[in-house]
């Protein structure tokens, strides 16, 4: 069918989300809703290759350190100011500097950026990043008016309550516990686009009420991870009900339990690789990931780049745990379990996993805390097993070693290495596969270190997550990236 | 009003002002006492994080200062009417509460007023029906919803009349998006109202079913009673104008106490719901450790009990002449 | 004692005694019916009730059994329920006690204290401490105990001033009895029935709270109780309308009983609502 | 004559479980046009039933199981209850015993009565004001116009009382039942209302059913007379005769139970050289209900300048209106309540001062015995334990204490056996031994007895006056006796000091103040006693034996 204009199309977000101001928060919530308002550069399809956003074309030079971007002409703010390369330098150089965390550990590896012109702008690395052209979808590096933030205080301009981008939908109305609206940008610098007058996106705090919210046709778009997995087989078998996996491509979301490497009996390499073959990970995939999901089989995920194909697999196998608790002579020490306060799910599955070490002789105290506690908690070693599950963002550079290096332990954070796990060899394996040239090179260097992780198990890898998106079959090109509904939904239509 | 009674107010509300300052200092103490803060919280949910960006939050919420500056920067303030900021919206506070407030207190100003009369008018047929099947059918009705979780209430309620029947709404306040005024908003805004209201009422028209039915039973054996019916009075009549009189004196003030309390009770309901009310904020602002806005909920509920309990005592002083408001 | 048999010739109230005497049997003895933890995945997960001859009520979203959930469930819910209720009479009494029987600025400081905990919404207070304290039985237990002692402190001081007046208590202070032995010998055994009273409803009540915080998410952990159950269930409830009902069913029984026992006490307690006379 | 209202062979009968299984049985007795019938007997003997079951107001559980009672030519038994409402407030009216609770605390007065109106007639509201307004003032109400508009709680017990019987007179009944109208008031209040009473029945020829246990209220107002006991009517008949001629035992019984009005001769004893077991100089104790920001404290001057000794041997008469500041004084001397000025000398030594730690050995040498047998007790204790814990709080060991205890029950009379007892198992009479011998227990040298028999019935206040005669002359102690009721005060009192307002206005030898009272106060009060004339030594006494 062709696409028809109009309609508004309703979608879950959860939790509401604290700000719309891409640039300073960048949890999954803001972006969800941002991303239709704010723009990056690139976007990237689901097999992770750069597609032309606001940068038409781009080229690098040979030895990989200078990359051009080509601008598009005519692209307007939702304020009617021109978009130009400035706005670029600032976003990136200045803004997101200071209050990106995450893009300012790669922008160490830029030397300067540059505008030539209005419509071109050069990044000079220092050496060659391979993941660098991975960095330019709209949550890592959105794109920030200069003309608004140059030179205020970031955090207090009081735009940020009114978001201006360049994106295809322009905010409209936030009423706080309820809902957020955003219209149609009928300016949009891609012609004909966008298809939808305006979407609402609604506040739920209640899972249950969510998949209510959905099957009375209050709502026509269900997130990935926005009801509870139990829900989803009922919710895909309703009339006219559609679901799709994709649009997860780029964060790839590894789940893990965190072992505390620091502390008996979780120092023995055996007693962790106890808890690998102890755990019934088909189980939790089928009972509480309803099928979705695929057993993670190391530190990288399987869409991810650079994942290494020939790894062994630790299968269900309580003898062989309890084999090698005997080995290592496990005196039966009690380990405590901090489930991750993210929902039903979690809670169930740390559930589970006790149950299964339970079986093997692994004794386990869970321990109860909400989101805070556990953050405070992981940030301060204070745990034996934990859950968790981060983003890869398509490239180990980005999302796997940060777990795995010894430059990275430090208290304060949950998303470092908290496991605590040291090993000067895998730390050199990493730092040269980032920067490694061609890629070729850098894949060799990661299948080296990926088979040194999988024999340590410096955490235990559960699963590589799917969220499914679940929504109303009448909407359509809902999902055209690899960041899924993160990103805009410019092409979504509704067939009337 | 008379001066004395402008007095009295005036001397209560003093009083509750003070009682307000304690609270509002303990709930200083016990909310830091949490493990955690807003920094970690924000850093946690953007998925990366590093000591430079939890330092900026923390200064920016003024964190860093050490704890007895923080209280007294936010008592100081409190008592010039300001409770700062919310660290994840960054709007006042006060803002924030506003907008969620008229929700909460609609839902349950709305359960409040049925189930007192549903409760009244309920346990009044009870009592004039002592010791018959009518009566003891009430007593039993209103015991088990009294016993009933008010969540499992909840979640059977939005099974049977949103899911299965398909008659009410099973979340939200109005129909996002539909944009109506006037009298189509009013009865969506209804619509919306009829299962949260009902839940929670529920719970209520039992307790004061059977406060009303047994405050019933005891005044009709009073002095007074006997006396109305020696006048030869019809016993309706009886019921009306001295019994149920007297007998809703303890029920108004059961009331009174509860109507302060449902504003923190309205929790679950507005979870099961989706309903955008302060409860929900409070629940929500607790596990982003958003301490401003946790501590200015906490300070408004409060505040509204004083006031109901004022308003008790000041309605309790209307129908009791033997109150003397200056005691 | 006559108070026992004025109860059980209270034919509703003896219901409320019997159901509850079940339930403490079940609350002892029950959990020695199963080897295991409730938390074992014994089957395929959503079985529903009399499917199978030893999983009469059915498994639940991860294979356990249901009725286990319940046994284990029955013994946490009185538990918490009859301790915290101890602890807030233990909080209570001796402060309304003091309140009322010293009058003046004891008093007036005790009632201002007490207020402050009157005045913050209890529910949301309960919900702060246990997730400050970080979920777990004792937690819960405390944090019930501090929501539900003001009630108990000004019955108690209620019931002191109306007799610390009494002949009897003047009696004994031209006896030269100490404070001390008037407030604990004279007073104290006199306001005991009311006292027992609310405290059967407290526990009910207590019941309730536990549940609605297990339901938020705010349960221990370790320990499988009515509230998680329900909780836990919320979410599939559309699929397996057993998970939740039958615990649902359990509070609404159990409470239902104290509330039956509590009304009958009331009643063989208080002399104003036995009704023997009516003039 | 032929009677307005005929009761005949009424019996009512009890539900299971209840003390005996009639209320009343075989009654019958009729009520003249215009009389005034007094209806007399112990409490519990049914007069109440009667008179609830005349005005078909009995409880839901009690039936008339028999019997008519017949007025105007209805049986008023099985008349159906829409025409026994026309009956009742219009043809027939009632006043109860308590004014205090009578009365809805949350409406005007003009209201209740007007209600009155509202239902029988058709009086348009402006009449009913103005008719509400005369009979206020018929009944003597100060300020009527104001009292209209006040509400129960802003009227003191008498004017109540009075709003009552304005009430029941609205529609001017055939007629009145009262049903023991004046038990709560003062004598002074007694006096007025009985006259009221008397007053508006002569003037409205209304026949009155009168329900009393004071036969000097009987003496007062009755023209005929019934007696009950137990539910059955003993005895019947004209006021003199059954007053002063009663052929039924049991009437005989009560009649001389009721102490007669003549101050008997006593030996005037000359005590300058003693020195007082308790002396009390200048007492004063003022209440100051607290006020608040704008509005004065109450004050009351519940003792002002109060002097007076008492001696070993003899019994002292406090009495007074209510609210004179009998129980302040009494209080005050035994330090329950802090006196604010003066001196009280127990033994010579001041012990107006003393905390309770120095006082603790006075305690033992002043005790009190309370009014009301019921709350004086603890319910939760053993008689054995109640009348031993305070010497045991004195250190005495337990169980010669409790041998102790054994005497003391003896030496007030009641079994051993009560030693283990609770004092729900005793009667009124027999509870208030046991607080006699509680306050015995330390061998105390003054004992404070405030209203200590008001609660009780006659008979059974005679006994009680009786054994604390005995013990006082038994143990040689001084008795200050607080009490109301002039006729017992002047049986048993050597001397007697009156009390008005807080102060002493007369004090004298109990005979000179009776026969001859100087202040106008103490005049006032002796004039009120109800039925002064009846047994006050001006008439032959009825010729019966000793009670036991
Ligand atoms: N509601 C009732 N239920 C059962 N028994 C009752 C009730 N009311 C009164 N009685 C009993 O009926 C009998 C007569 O009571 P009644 O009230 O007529 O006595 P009375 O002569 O008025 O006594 P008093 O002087 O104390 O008022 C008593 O034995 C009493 O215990
Ligand atoms: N605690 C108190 N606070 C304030 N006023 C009081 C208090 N107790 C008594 N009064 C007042 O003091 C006065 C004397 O009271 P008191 O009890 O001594 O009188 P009484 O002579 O014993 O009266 P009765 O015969 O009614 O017992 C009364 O006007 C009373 O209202
Ligand atoms: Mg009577
Ligand atoms: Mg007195």
């Amino acid at each position: 069918a062709d696409p028809v204009y109009g309609g508004t199309m309703d979608v879950v977000v959860q939790p509401e989300p604290p700000s719309l101001m891409i640039g300073l928060y960048s949890n999954a919530p803001t972006q969800q809703v941002a991303g239709n308002i704010y723009e990056g550069l690139l976007r990237y399809d689901k097999d992770l290759n750069p597609q032309p956003l606001l940068a038409t074309s781009w080229d690098t030079s040979e030895d990989g350190k200078t990359w051009t971007f080509h601008l598009k002409h005519g692209v307007t703010w939702h304020d009617g100011k021109p978009f130009t390369s400035a706005d670029v330098v600032f976003s990136v150089d200045k803004f997101l500097r200071q209050t990106n965390a995450r893009l300012r550990q790669s922008l160490q590896y830029v030397d300067s950026i540059t505008a030539p012109d209005d419509y071109t702008v050069v990044f000079q690395l220092k050496q060659p990043f391979g993941p660098f052209i991975g960095l330019f979808e709209t949550g890592t590096m959105p794109m920030i008016p200069k003309h608004i933030y140059e030179g205020t205080d970031y955090k207090t301009n009081p735009a940020n309550h009114h978001p201006i981008g360049t994106g295809p939908f322009k905010f409209a109305e936030w009423k706080k516990g309820s809902y957020i609206h955003a219209v149609k940008n009928e300016n949009y610098h891609v012609k004909g686009l966008p298809y939808l007058d305006d979407i609402y996106w609604h506040v739920i705090p209640d899972a249950a009420s969510r998949s209510v919210a959905y099957e009375t046709g209050k709502i026509d778009v269900l997130p990935g991870g926005s009801v509870e997995n139990f829900d989803i087989p009922r919710l895909t078998a309703l009339d006219n009900s559609c679901s799709t996996s994709d649009g997860w491509e780029y964060f790839s979301p590894h789940a893990w339990l965190w072992i505390n490497n620091r502390n008996y009996p979780m120092s023995d390499k055996r007693f962790r690789q106890a808890i690998m073959y102890a755990m019934d990970r088909d189980f939790a995939k089928n009972a509480l990931w309803n099928g979705y999901g695929k057993v993670a089989k190391g530190p990288v995920g399987s869409k991810t780049n650079f994942f290494n194909k020939d790894l062994p697999d630790y299968e269900y196998n309580p003898k062989k745990a309890k084999a090698l608790l005997k080995e290592m002579g496990y005196d039966g020490t009690p380990v405590r379990l901090l489930p991750m306060p993210y929902g039903e799910t979690w809670q169930r599955w740390a559930e589970a996993i006790r149950q299964n070490l339970a079986e093997v002789g692994i004794k386990t105290d869970m321990v109860s805390s909400d989101v805070a506690g556990w953050n405070q908690k992981i940030s301060d070693w204070d745990f034996d097993l934990s859950f968790t599950y981060l983003y890869q963002y398509g490239d180990p550079a980005l999302g796997v070693s940060r777990t795995y290096v010894s430059s990275n332990i430090a208290k304060g954070s949950p998303w470092n290495n908290a496991e605590g796990y040291s090993d000067p060899e895998v730390d050199k394996l990493f730092a040269e596969a980032a920067t490694a040239y061609p890629d070729s090179k850098r894949q060799e260097l990661y299948n080296e270190v990926q088979a040194k992780l999988v024999e340590d198990v410096p955490v235990a890898w559960l699963l590589e997550l799917e969220f499914p998106t679940i929504y109303n079959c009448n909407v359509h090109n809902l999902i055209d990236s690899a960041i899924g509904v993160n990103d805009a939904f410019g092409t979504a239509w509704i067939e009337k | 009003m008379s001066i004395q009674t402008l007095f009295y107010i005036g001397g209560r509300l003093i009083k509750g002002l003070l009682v307000l300052f304690v609270i509002a200092i303990f709930n200083f103490f016990l909310i830091r006492a949490a493990p955690g803060d807003p920094a970690k919280v924000m850093a946690g949910e953007a998925g990366a994080t590093d000591e430079l960006f939890l330092q900026q939050l923390r200064e920016q919420f003024g964190l860093d200062q050490p704890l007895y500056y923080q209280l007294w920067v936010y008592i100081s303030n409190l008592v010039q009417f300001d409770m700062g900021e919310t660290y994840r919206q960054q709007m006042p506070v006060f803002d924030l509460i506003m907008d969620r407030l008229p929700a909460t207190l609609l839902l349950t100003g709305t359960a409040f007023v049925l189930s007192l009369v549903l409760g009244v008018l309920v346990g009044v047929i009870a009592a004039s029906n002592h010791r018959k099947w009518i009566d003891s059918a009430i007593s039993v009705a209103a015991l088990v919803f009294y016993a009933t979780p008010l969540f499992w209430l909840a979640l059977m309620a939005v099974l049977l009349f949103s899911v299965f029947l398909g008659w009410l709404p099973a979340f939200g306040m109005e129909t996002v998006g539909a944009n109506f005024t006037g009298w189509d908003r009013f009865v969506d805004i209804a619509e919306h109202l009829v299962l949260p209201a009902m839940t929670l009422g529920l719970f209520f028209t039992a307790v004061y079913a059977r406060m009303a039915r047994t405050s019933m039973i005891e005044t009709s054996r009073a002095d007074f009673v006997k006396t109305a019916k020696a006048k030869g009075m019809k016993p309706s009549r009886v019921t009306f104008r001295h019994t149920l009189r007297n007998a809703l004196l303890p029920v108004v003030t059961l009331a009174g106490l509860q109507a302060g309390q449902m504003i923190g009770g309205a929790v679950l309901t507005e979870t099961v719901f989706a309903w955008p009310g302060i409860g929900r904020l409070m629940f929500e602002a607790l596990f982003q450790r958003d301490y401003n806005l946790l501590l200015g909920v906490f300070f408004i509920s409060s505040a509204m009990v004083v006031l109901f309990n004022l308003a008790t005592d000041l309605i309790y002083c209307i129908v009791d002449p033997r109150i003397e408001l200056a005691k | 004692m006559s108070i026992l048999k004025k109860l059980s010739s209270n034919k509703v109230a003896l219901f409320g005694l019997i159901v509850l005497a079940l339930l403490i049997l079940v609350a002892i003895f029950g959990p020695y019916l199963y080897e295991t933890s409730p938390w074992r995945m014994v089957n395929r997960p959503f079985m529903p009730p009399l499917e199978n001859g030893s999983l009469m009520l059915g498994t639940d979203t991860m294979g356990r059994d249901v009725l286990a959930g319940l046994v284990y469930g029955t013994r946490i819910s009185l538990l918490v329920g009859l301790i915290s209720t101890m602890i807030a009479l233990l909080i209570g009494i001796p402060l309304g006690a003091s309140a009322g029987y010293f009058g003046g600025w004891i008093d007036e400081a005790l009632m201002r204290f007490t207020e402050i905990f009157q005045t913050v919404p209890s529910f949301a207070l309960a919900i702060v401490i246990v997730a400050i304290f970080e979920p777990s039985v004792y937690s819960i237990t405390l944090a019930i105990a501090l929501v539900s002692w003001p009630p108990v402190a000004r019955l108690v001081r209620g019931e002191f001033m109306a007799l610390r007046n009494q002949e009897y208590v003047l009696a004994a202070r031209l006896n030269g009895q100490s404070d001390h032995n008037i407030i604990l010998k004279e007073i104290l055994p006199n306001t005991l029935s009311p006292i027992i009273v609310m405290a059967s409803l407290m526990v009910a009540t207590a019941i309730l709270l536990e549940s609605s915080l297990s339901f938020l998410g705010l349960g221990d952990p370790e320990i499988m109780s009515w509230g998680y159950m329900i909780g836990a269930a919320r979410t599939v409830i559309r699929q397996a309308w057993w998970l939740s009902f039958f615990p649902g069913i359990a509070i609404a029984l159990t409470v239902l009983a104290l509330n039956l026992v509590g009304e009958g006490l009331n009643e063989a307690l208080n002399p104003k609502l036995s009704g023997s006379r009516e003039s | 004559m032929k009677p307005l209202l005929k009761v005949e062979d009424l019996s009512i009968r009890l539900p299971e479980g209840a003390d005996r299984p009639y209320a009343v049985q075989n009654l019958s007795y009729a009520l003249n046009p215009g009389e005034i019938l007094c209806v007399v007997g112990e409490s519990g003997s049914g007069k109440s039933m009667t008179a609830n079951a005349i005005m078909g107001l009995l409880p839901k559980a009690i039936q008339a199981e028999r019997g008519a009672i017949t007025f105007d030519g209805h049986d008023l038994v099985s008349l159906e209850e829409r025409r026994a409402r026309k009956m009742r407030g219009n043809r027939i009216s009632m006043i109860f015993q308590e004014p205090m609770t009578a009365l809805n605390p949350l409406m005007r007065i003009e209201d209740q009565i007007g209600e009155v109106f509202l239902i029988h007639s058709d009086m348009s509201k402006q009449q009913r004001q103005a008719r509400t307004l005369e009979l206020l003032k018929d009944v003597g109400l100060p300020d009527p116009e104001k009292a209209m508009k006040v509400y129960p709680h802003q009227l003191s017990g008498g004017q109540r009382q009075r709003v009552m019987i304005a009430m029941a007179l609205a529609l001017e009944p055939s007629i009145l039942i009262a049903d023991e109208p004046t038990t709560a008031l003062d004598v002074t209040t007694q006096a007025q209302i009985l006259h009221l009473i008397k007053e508006l029945q002569r003037k409205h020829g209304t026949a009155v059913m009168f329900i009393t246990h004071d036969f000097g209220v009987v003496a007062e107002i009755a023209d005929r007379v019934v007696v009950m006991q137990y539910g059955k009517m003993v005895e019947i008949g004209d006021a003199q005769q059954v007053l002063n001629d009663p052929q039924h035992d049991y009437t005989k019984k009560l009649i001389a139970a009721v102490p007669p009005l003549v101050a008997p001769e006593r030996e005037v004893q000359d005590r300058s050289k003693q020195r007082p077991a308790l002396s009390v100089k200048s007492l004063c104790k003022t209440y100051v209900s607290p006020g608040s920001w704008f509005k004065p404290g109450r004050t009351v001057h519940a003792a002002r300048d109060v002097n007076f000794d008492l001696y070993r041997g003899e019994t002292l008469g406090l009495v007074g209106e209510s609210g004179s500041g009998k129980s302040t004084v009494s209080r005050c001397i035994v330090r329950l309540l802090e006196s604010d000025s003066g001196e009280i000398l127990l033994d010579g030594d001041a012990i107006q001062d003393l905390d309770n730690k120095a006082l603790a050995p006075y305690r033992k040498k002043i005790q009190m015995v309370f009014q009301d047998p019921y709350a004086s007790l603890n319910p939760r204790k053993t008689v054995g334990r109640i009348i031993a814990d305070g010497p045991i709080a004195q250190g005495v060991p337990v169980a010669e204490a409790m041998q102790r205890a054994k005497e003391l029950l003896a030496l007030v009379e009641l079994p051993e056996t009560a030693l283990d007892r609770y004092p729900h198992e005793f009667s009124g009479g027999q509870r208030q031994r046991v607080g006699i011998a509680r306050a015995l227990a330390h061998n105390p040298q003054v004992l404070v007895a405030d209203e200590a028999i008001s609660a009780l019935d006659v008979s059974v206040q005679a006994q009680i006056l009786e054994l604390i005669d005995t013990l006082k002359k038994k143990l040689n102690l001084a008795v200050l006796f607080v009490v109301h009721d002039l006729r017992v005060a002047a049986q048993v009192c050597d001397r007697i000091i009156v009390m008005k307002h807080g102060q002493i206005v007369e004090a004298g030898e109990t005979k000179a103040v009776f026969e001859d009272p100087q202040h106008d106060y103490t005049r006032n009060l002796i004039e009120s006693i109800p039925g002064a004339d009846w047994r006050s030594g001006h008439q032959p006494q009825p010729a019966v034996g000793k009670i036991a």
